[in-house]
């Protein structure tokens, strides 16, 4: 598949959120307003292209050499844990704000379903070291795009007088469930259609 | 009617009814048995009283002096004794202390002469005249005008632009007093313009108002003033000072600025005839038109009216008022008040008092937001009225402030075209009101 | 001590209350049978992580203790799949690629950070074997509503030469496809938390 | 004045313009009748079920949700309009159960999930459809041809089935135009299409008495005009460039008025895309809004697996809507660039 | 086959100390000082969030006592058994003298029993009702009932009854204050959680003048004075107020205040 | 600095003993999957099989057929057993169906797919394949048109996979016939 086939698929057509339920509960749970959404659709992108490029070389390199590919999830989520750690630390160092914002999110990107979900898809797949590297990224924009554009309904929401019982997180699901239904209009004849 | 100047932005188009008092002749009205003369007529600081119950006192004499800088002086409509000194709420609901006053029997009032003193006199002694008639502006916001006339050191006065517009609908006051009084205008911008010396004086006149832009231009050149009439495309808000700037200079008053930080001094034309009253006439601002009009009322008419007289009063001069109007409203329909004590004194801000009846004030009933963004298109001031207004609903005043609630005039156009009938102005004064007592907490 | 574990079913249920592990909660639920294998994985994987967290929760270090905690939830998962892949086939095939999912399942690296972490290896198992439980509820309630709506049936466990599909009549012709897929999954997860903040409330209401 | 009367006090302004929430939702329902008219002419009394049992469940669903939340919002005439829609989107054969859950899902699960009126982010009736046409494919494509048509293939719209006969066609033709001529299709020039004499939704099907229904609340100022302006031109504007490429023609050669006046583009861009509670604030939020729906209507009815893709090109630049109401507000009075401040 | 277990053991085995290597190495790098005592106050902190403290939040406080060496006793929902806690964590020695305070309405007149001068058509919220000539009401002093006080609270502890007048329930208050800070007519006091009575009256106005406008208003007849004179009953400037200190028993002044204005509220209507 | 050494061998530990635990985990599962995928598989055969003795599985190099297995019967070549790969609408389509020598299409199964409960995942059921049996070449069916109005109902709104199904056995019955009974 073509670069601009894998940005689309992973952008549009098999939208992590909206399409495979993958990175749930960061969506939900860093969406309500705007400024901590980007910030966490960033940390998510980056943390998702490394983590399929780092996969890309674990596998290659020593599953596949060895003949251990039963220990893909074990070596891969260590590998991701690491990952994300490193990139807590370095936020919380570098910009204090962001990682108040985040708060207990950044930890759970560890056990975000997006990042394994993206390293055992880009492995599956047989993509080279790029264009793993580039479906991470696709991945990630792709649960930007959706968190943001969730975090502005929801900043919107806050505004109206949303019955009672469905604040909060319920009001969340059925908006990003409202999401995923205009989202079905991407689908993979889309898909084929565009780029052959 | 292309090419006339207006401001830019927003802006609406509210039925006028200006034809109800604008062929009306300006009348005195009769000064009632009881005034009610309250302190705070301006805005600043209220004036103390400088009189006690029992005084006797005469027309034109000091009862109230200006308590700090932006502050006016209260003087006395009539001669008489004062009876007590009480709380009264003003138009606005605010409460204010207040001088009634038993006006005392056969009172006539005094003739005044014109004088041409003024001419030897300097600007600083002009403006202290100013100062000491209680002269404050009469467009509406009754800023005390010796405040207003006094350039600060450092800026320079380019325009001084007289706001003849009384764009709101029903008024007339405004109108009349440049049909009646051109000479006596003219003469009062003179004397402004000593104070203010600006390098250009216009004056905006609305285009619904042809007959005033043609006497004001006639006059100026019988009398050989420098002159601009401004004629202009009707549309509400251009009354507003910053509009009205835009209009006739192009240029935006900064947020937060005042008219000077763009170089012009805007007075109202009842102001300047207020002027004239006491620097020519020596008489201090004691007295003004009112238009009386709306179709609650029987003669809808426009009257010279003592400050201190009970609405009331004024209306049994019109021949009463129907049986159930729907409000009583003081000054403009769109800015004004709705009062529920007809004993409410005219002040000197009172520039008209309307009888609506239900099929004028239009009001329905109110439904949720539909996110039209009428009321965004509408705001001269380029805000976002129902986003403020959903935050104040919310209790979220910071969040209406960051949004730019401070830069509402509350200039009602969001109101007045909101198809869901939302108190949007209401909801901006509420908080403006909670983020000051927020911020005083 | 009942109470380690009775929180996990309603009070703190992981999936409707604390909002965790809500992927494979949406993700499995499109059948009931999916729902109670998946639940059962995660009961299995919690026990054993929550032991081996509490057992060794002063042998790991401070700072690599994510990653240590994750790859021995990682073990215990790749043990389930492989074992379940072996020796029954048949569920492991209508699970299939949710078994590795549950690695990634934050109510299970949740519970070991915010309890077996602090806690004895006694109370961890109440508290895994709570949540366990609360969460294959939820994931039962969950794909029960959708495949009632979005399929016409529920399909349970085969048993013998019962295929384990309850048909409902007229339903199963014409469902509402939308509730099998993932907008559908979604709309059902917020009208049952919506449902369960009401009840709650409501309760807590009544109990004063 | 009587004593006992009490005056009322409200805040400033106290007049008010004629505008009401009531008012704009009955004239948009009636500049919809025309429209609505026709089809029932076209396809039979059928459509008069489809749109009575939509309204209804629109209105009985509002019923009950104001009962729930103790609101009274029938007058409002917001459920008569989104019913209305619902039964406009639907083609006449559809099986009325779909038409009232299309209701029952846009007045209730789009609508008051999020407080009623006006808190909605998304077009109810569009989600309605959307959410029936994903479910009951099968029963939303039951189309019929309009009684004056001599019906020679079975029903299917236009864009239907020029979609799903391209998939398989391998000779050559011009333009939609002449392949369905090719095909038998039923039609035989632009005005079957302008006029409605073809197989749609009861309510799509009149470009028409969509246009005169449209450009009687766009002068009522009832709707914009950028929303439907940019939404319309955007669209073809692409479809020019763009749409000729299928049939091997290279760029610059699409079949503009063919894609105008099919699938519910009037319908969808004068009443739908236009709905005030999902659409943006401002008038420059709306015109990004209109070419996004133009853009996607686009995409997805050319390259798409549905074909006409009006109604999910709205919903999905619904979801935008927030996004680009925070993107796009009004610049305040007097906030001027520095160098700019005084002339 | 052996080989592949020897292999998955060193692999993984190296991968592992590897990546603890580096993060162990990154953890000094990125080392970021964190006082554990605001962690450990947030925890004792109630977590309403109510902001009676006057920091933004629980966790705002939290911080502020650590780092700007806030007061420490200025939780009032918390009361006292939390500041003492505070005090153990920062290691100081805290005084709470406090009794348990909470607020009342002291008000329970409605449209009904008060006489009001206009028909107000607007914003459903006290203080803009009250921006308006001091409210509808005629009497200028007591409860708008629009509720605002209602929206402020952090813990729902007012509600307004069938009658129509507002009532706080004492045992959730938390007396954060708020809602004494939102009411425009400042008709809601903070009275001991123990107390037992409360005269439900905020009018200064003259007996005659209230009873013109208000049906349960105290019209300081003095007679609570008189007839429970061990009750703490005070009248000054024609209303009535409760010296709590006094503890005798306010019973008969319940029965024969004439405007009913003295509640006992332990007795639900 | 001891620290940190401490820190990485505590992980180093941990992982290794964890993959060790795997590994012997794996070497009893191991050979159980091996044998339980071999037999799925030749349950799949012998479902599709047209009878007889079924060959080694042969490589092919073509772009929808993945690889094939003869079929004996009495010696001579009965049919073939094709792994085909076609195009549905939720990705890969994976097929295991049989052919006679001349081509006619006798057996098959969807053995792996994507595509969408209710719709294409109709697809796996007996009766849907059973619009395909029987025919050759170009003419099984692909589209719509070519079947009944009841069997083009059951198939509304998943002609994709419907269509992507028939264009793979197309390209495997024609495949079947290039081989020509060897
Ligand atoms: C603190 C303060 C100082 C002011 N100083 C001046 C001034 O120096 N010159 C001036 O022309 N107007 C001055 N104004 C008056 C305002 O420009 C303006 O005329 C007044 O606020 C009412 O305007 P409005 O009716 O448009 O609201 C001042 C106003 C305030 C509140
Ligand atoms: C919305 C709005 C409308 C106004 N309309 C008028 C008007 O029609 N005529 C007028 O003289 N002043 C009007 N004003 C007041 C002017 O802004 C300004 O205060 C006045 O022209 C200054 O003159 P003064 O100080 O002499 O009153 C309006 C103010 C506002 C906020
Ligand atoms: C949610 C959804 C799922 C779909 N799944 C399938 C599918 O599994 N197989 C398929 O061929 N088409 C699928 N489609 C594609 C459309 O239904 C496509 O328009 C259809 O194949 C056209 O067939 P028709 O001409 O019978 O309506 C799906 C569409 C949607 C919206
Ligand atoms: C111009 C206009 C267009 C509208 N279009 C729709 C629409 O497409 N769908 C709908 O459900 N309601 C529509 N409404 C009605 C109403 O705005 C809608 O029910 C709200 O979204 C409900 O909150 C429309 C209203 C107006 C004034
Ligand atoms: S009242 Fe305020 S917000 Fe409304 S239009 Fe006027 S300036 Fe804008
Ligand atoms: S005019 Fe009224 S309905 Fe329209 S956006 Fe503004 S507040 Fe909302
Ligand atoms: S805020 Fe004050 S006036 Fe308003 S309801 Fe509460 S107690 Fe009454
Ligand atoms: S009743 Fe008042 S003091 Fe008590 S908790 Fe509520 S707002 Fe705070
Ligand atoms: S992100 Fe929590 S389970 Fe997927």
């Amino acid at each position: 598949m073509t670069y601009v086939g894998i940005i689309i698929t992973f952008v549009f057509i098999n939208n992590f959120i909206l399409a495979q339920f993958m990175g749930l509960c960061p969506f939900i749970g860093v969406s309500k307003n705007v400024e901590s959404a980007v910030g966490m659709g960033f940390a998510v992108t980056f943390v998702m292209s490394i983590a399929a490029l780092a996969t890309w070389a674990i596998q290659n390199f020593i599953l596949v050499p060895l003949n251990i590919e039963f220990l893909q999830t074990i070596t891969f989520i260590l590998m991701i844990a690491a990952l994300v750690q490193f990139v807590e630390m370095f936020i919380q160092k570098s910009s204090p704000s962001l990682y108040k914002a985040l708060g207990i999110y950044l930890p759970l990107i560890t056990t975000n379903c997006a990042v394994l979900g993206i390293a055992l898809i880009a492995v599956r797949s047989d993509y080279n070291a790029l264009e793993s590297f580039v479906a991470g990224i696709s991945a990630g924009l792709g649960f930007l795009l959706a968190i943001v554009l969730m975090s502005a309904i929801r900043e919107k929401l806050d505004s109206e007088w949303v019955p009672e019982p469905l604040k909060g997180t319920p009001i969340a699901f059925i908006t990003g469930g409202l999401m995923a239904l205009a989202f079905m209009a991407f689908d993979k004849a889309l898909l084929n259609n565009l780029i052959g | 009617m292309k090419g006339l100047k207006t401001f830019s932005r927003g802006g609406i188009h509210p039925h006028g009814r200006k034809n109800l008092t604008n062929k009306k002749e300006i009348v005195t009205a009769d000064i009632p048995e009881t005034l009610i003369v309250p302190m705070a007529q301006h805005l600043g600081a209220p004036a103390e009283v400088v009189v006690a119950a029992g005084d006797e006192i005469k027309e034109g004499m000091l009862i109230g002096k200006p308590a700090g800088f932006i502050s006016a002086a209260v003087h006395s409509p009539v001669s008489g004794t004062v009876k007590e000194i009480t709380d009264v709420y003003l138009a606005n609901g605010m409460k204010s202390s207040a001088v009634v006053i038993e006006k005392e029997e056969g009172f006539i009032p005094a003739e005044k002469t014109k004088s041409d003193s003024w001419k030897s006199k300097t600007p600083q002694e002009l403006i202290e005249i100013v100062k000491d008639s209680g002269v404050v502006g009469l467009g509406g916001a009754t800023f005390p005008a010796n405040v207003k006339y006094m350039v600060p050191k450092g800026e320079k006065a380019e325009y001084l632009i007289i706001n003849a517009v009384e764009c709101e609908p029903y008024l007339s006051a405004d109108h009349r007093l440049m049909l009646e009084k051109a000479s006596e205008l003219i003469e009062g911008l003179r004397i402004i313009s000593k104070m203010v010396e600006p390098e250009k004086v216009a004056i905006g006149i609305e285009i619904n108002k042809p007959d005033a832009i043609e006497i004001m231009r006639k006059q100026a050149e019988a009398e050989n003033f420098d002159l601009e009439v401004v004629p202009l495309k009707l549309k509400y808000p251009q009354g507003d000072e910053k509009q009205l700037i835009k209009a006739v200079t192009g240029r935006e008053v900064p947020s937060g600025g005042l008219p000077i930080a763009v170089g012009c001094v805007v007075s109202n034309v009842g102001t300047v005839n207020a002027v004239y009253e006491a620097v020519a006439l020596g008489k201090p601002l004691y007295e003004r038109t009112v238009s009386v009009t709306g179709l609650g009322v029987k003669n809808p008419g426009n009257f010279l009216t003592r400050v201190g007289t009970p609405i009331s009063s004024l209306l049994e001069a019109c021949g009463g008022i129907i049986d159930n109007p729907a409000k009583v409203v003081v000054g403009g329909p769109m800015m004004g008040f709705s009062i529920y004590d007809l004993d409410t004194p005219v002040t000197k801000g009172t520039s008209g008092i309307l009888i609506l009846t239900d099929e004028e004030s239009g009001s329905g009933s109110r439904t949720a937001c539909l996110s039209c963004g009428r009321c965004v298109s509408v705001c001269p001031m380029g805000l976002n009225p129902t986003k403020m207004f959903k935050f104040v609903d919310h209790d979220d005043y910071d969040s209406a402030m960051q949004n730019n609630l401070m830069d509402c005039k509350e200039c009602g156009c969001c109101a007045y075209a909101c198809p869901a009938n939302i108190p949007l102005v209401q909801g901006m004064r509420l908080g403006k009101k909670m983020a000051r007592k927020k911020k005083v907490s | 001590m009942f109470k380690e574990f009775s929180k996990g079913l309603i009070k703190e249920n992981p999936v409707f209350v604390l909002a965790l592990g809500l992927c494979p909660a949406l993700g499995v639920t499109s059948k009931v049978v999916n729902a109670l294998g998946m639940g059962a994985g995660v009961i299995f994987v919690l026990l054993g992580s929550n032991i081996f967290v509490a057992l060794l929760k002063n042998f790991i270090p401070e700072k690599v203790r994510i990653p240590a905690y994750i790859v021995i939830i990682a073990s215990f998962v790749t043990i389930v799949e492989m074992v379940m892949e072996a020796f029954i086939p048949s569920l492991y095939e209508s699970l299939g690629v949710f078994v590795p999912l549950i690695v990634v399942n934050c109510v299970i690296l949740g519970r070991a950070e915010a309890f077996a972490n602090k806690n004895n290896v006694g109370t961890s198992i109440l508290d895994a074997l709570g949540m366990g439980i609360g969460f294959t509820l939820a994931l039962v309630a969950i794909a029960l509503v959708r495949e009632i709506l979005g399929a016409g049936t529920v399909t349970l466990i085969p048993v013998g030469s019962w295929d384990g599909i309850i048909t409902i009549p007229g339903l199963s012709q014409s469902p509402a496809r939308v509730f099998s897929l993932a907008a559908g999954a979604l709309l059902v997860m917020g009208y049952l938390q919506a449902l369960i903040n009401w009840a709650t409330t409501k309760k807590a209401g009544e109990s004063k | 004045m009587s004593e006992e009367m009490k005056l009322k006090i409200s805040s400033s302004p106290q007049i008010h313009s004629p505008a009401s929430t009531a008012k704009i939702m009955w004239i948009v329902v009636v500049s919809l009748i025309p429209a609505g008219v026709w089809g029932v002419y076209a396809f039979g009394p059928r459509s008069i079920l489809v749109l009575a049992a939509s309204i209804l469940a629109a209105v009985a669903s509002e019923y009950l949700m104001g009962l729930v939340f103790k609101k009274s919002t029938l007058a409002d005439g917001s459920a008569v309009l989104t019913g209305l829609l619902i039964g406009y989107n639907m083609p006449a054969e559809v099986p009325i159960y779909i038409a009232v859950l299309a209701s029952v899902f846009a007045i209730v699960i789009v609508k008051w999930t999020f407080g009623g009126l006006g808190t909605n982010w998304m077009n109810p009736a569009l989600a309605g459809r959307v959410f029936v046409f994903f479910s009951w494919t099968g029963g939303m494509s039951r189309w019929s041809m309009p009684h004056m048509v001599p019906d020679t293939v079975s029903g299917a719209s236009p864009l239907g089935f020029l979609k799903t006969n391209m998939m398989t066609f391998s000779g050559t033709s011009s333009g939609p135009m002449d392949f369905l001529a090719g095909q038998n299709y039923p039609v035989d020039s632009y005005m079957d299409l302008f006029i409605g004499r073809i197989p749609g939704c009861i309510g799509e099907v009149s470009a028409l008495l969509l246009l005169i229904g449209g450009i009687f609340l766009i002068i009522l100022k009832i709707v914009n005009w950028e929303i439907p302006v940019f939404y319309i031109g955007s669209f073809a504007l692409l479809t020019w460039i763009f749409g000729g490429m299928g049939f091997g023609n290279g760029f610059f050669s699409g079949d503009i008025l063919f894609h105008l006046f099919t699938g519910g583009l009037m319908l969808g861009a004068l009443f739908m895309a236009t709905d005030m509670v999902t659409s943006p604030i401002t008038r420059k939020g709306m015109i990004i809004y209109a070419i996004g729906c133009g853009f996607l209507t686009f995409l997805i009815r050319f390259y798409g697996s549905f074909p006409e893709g009006v109604s999910l090109a709205i919903i999905l630049m619904n979801i935008f809507v927030p996004l680009i109401n925070r993107a796009t507000q009004p610049v305040k009075f007097g906030n001027l660039p520095k160098e700019k401040k005084n002339d | 086959m052996i080989n592949r277990v020897i292999y998955a053991f060193l692999s993984v085995g190296i991968l592992g100390g590897a990546l603890g290597l580096a993060l162990a190495y990154a953890a000094k790098i990125f080392a970021v000082k964190k006082d554990e005592r605001v962690g450990a106050l947030e925890e004792i902190l109630p977590g309403v969030n109510c902001g009676a403290c006057g920091y933004p939040g629980c966790s705002g406080y939290a911080e502020a006592i650590v780092m700007e060496d806030a007061e420490m006793t200025l939780c009032s929902p918390g009361g006292a058994a939390v500041a003492a806690k505070i005090g153990e964590i920062m290691g100081a020695e805290v005084n709470v003298s406090s009794e348990k305070m909470v607020a009342q309405i002291m008000c329970r007149g409605t449209r009904e029993t008060s006489k009001t001068k206009f028909e107000y058509d607007g914003i459903q919220d006290c203080n803009a009702l009250h921006s308006s000539f001091g409210g509808d009401k005629v009497c200028p002093y007591g409860c708008l009932g629009l509720g605002s006080c209602i929206d402020v609270c952090p813990v729902d502890a007012i509600a307004k009854t069938e009658a129509g007048y507002l009532e706080i329930d004492r045992d959730k208050c938390i007396s954060c204050g708020k809602c004494i800070d939102v009411c425009p007519t400042g008709v809601i006091k903070m009275i001991p959680y123990n107390a037992r009575h409360i005269v439900a009256c905020n009018s200064t106005d003259k007996g005659g003048v209230v009873r013109k406008y208000c049906s349960v208003g105290c019209i300081g007849c003095k007679m609570c004075e008189k007839k429970s004179p061990e009750g703490g009953f005070k009248v000054e400037n024609f209303l009535a107020a409760i010296d709590y200190s006094a503890e005798g028993s306010r019973a008969e002044a319940v029965e024969v205040c004439p405007a009913k204005c003295i509640i006992d509220l332990d007795v639900v209507e | 600095m001891t620290d940190m050494l401490k820190t990485g061998s505590k992980l180093a530990l941990i992982c290794a003993v964890a993959a060790l635990c795997l590994g012997a985990v794996n070497m009893v599962t191991e050979p159980q999957i091996a044998k339980f995928r071999a037999a799925k598989l030749q349950e799949a055969l012998g479902q599709v099989s047209p009878g007889g003795a079924i060959g080694e599985e042969v490589a092919a190099d073509d772009a929808v057929v993945i690889s094939y297995y003869p079929v004996e019967d009495s010696g001579a070549i009965s049919g073939y057993i094709l792994n085909l790969k076609g195009a549905g609408y939720g990705g890969d389509l994976i097929i295991l169906a049989s052919f006679k020598p001349d081509g006619e299409l006798i057996g098959s199964v969807l053995m792996e797919h994507d595509e969408t409960p209710g719709l294409g995942k109709e697809a796996e059921n007996d009766w849907y394949m059973k619009k395909y049996l029987g025919f050759k070449g170009g003419n099984i069916p692909t589209s719509k048109t070519q079947l009944s109005q009841a069997d083009a109902d059951a198939i509304s709104g998943a002609t994709i996979t419907y269509t992507g199904i028939g264009n793979a056995l197309i390209a495997g019955s024609d495949f079947a016939v290039e081989l020509g009974g060897k």
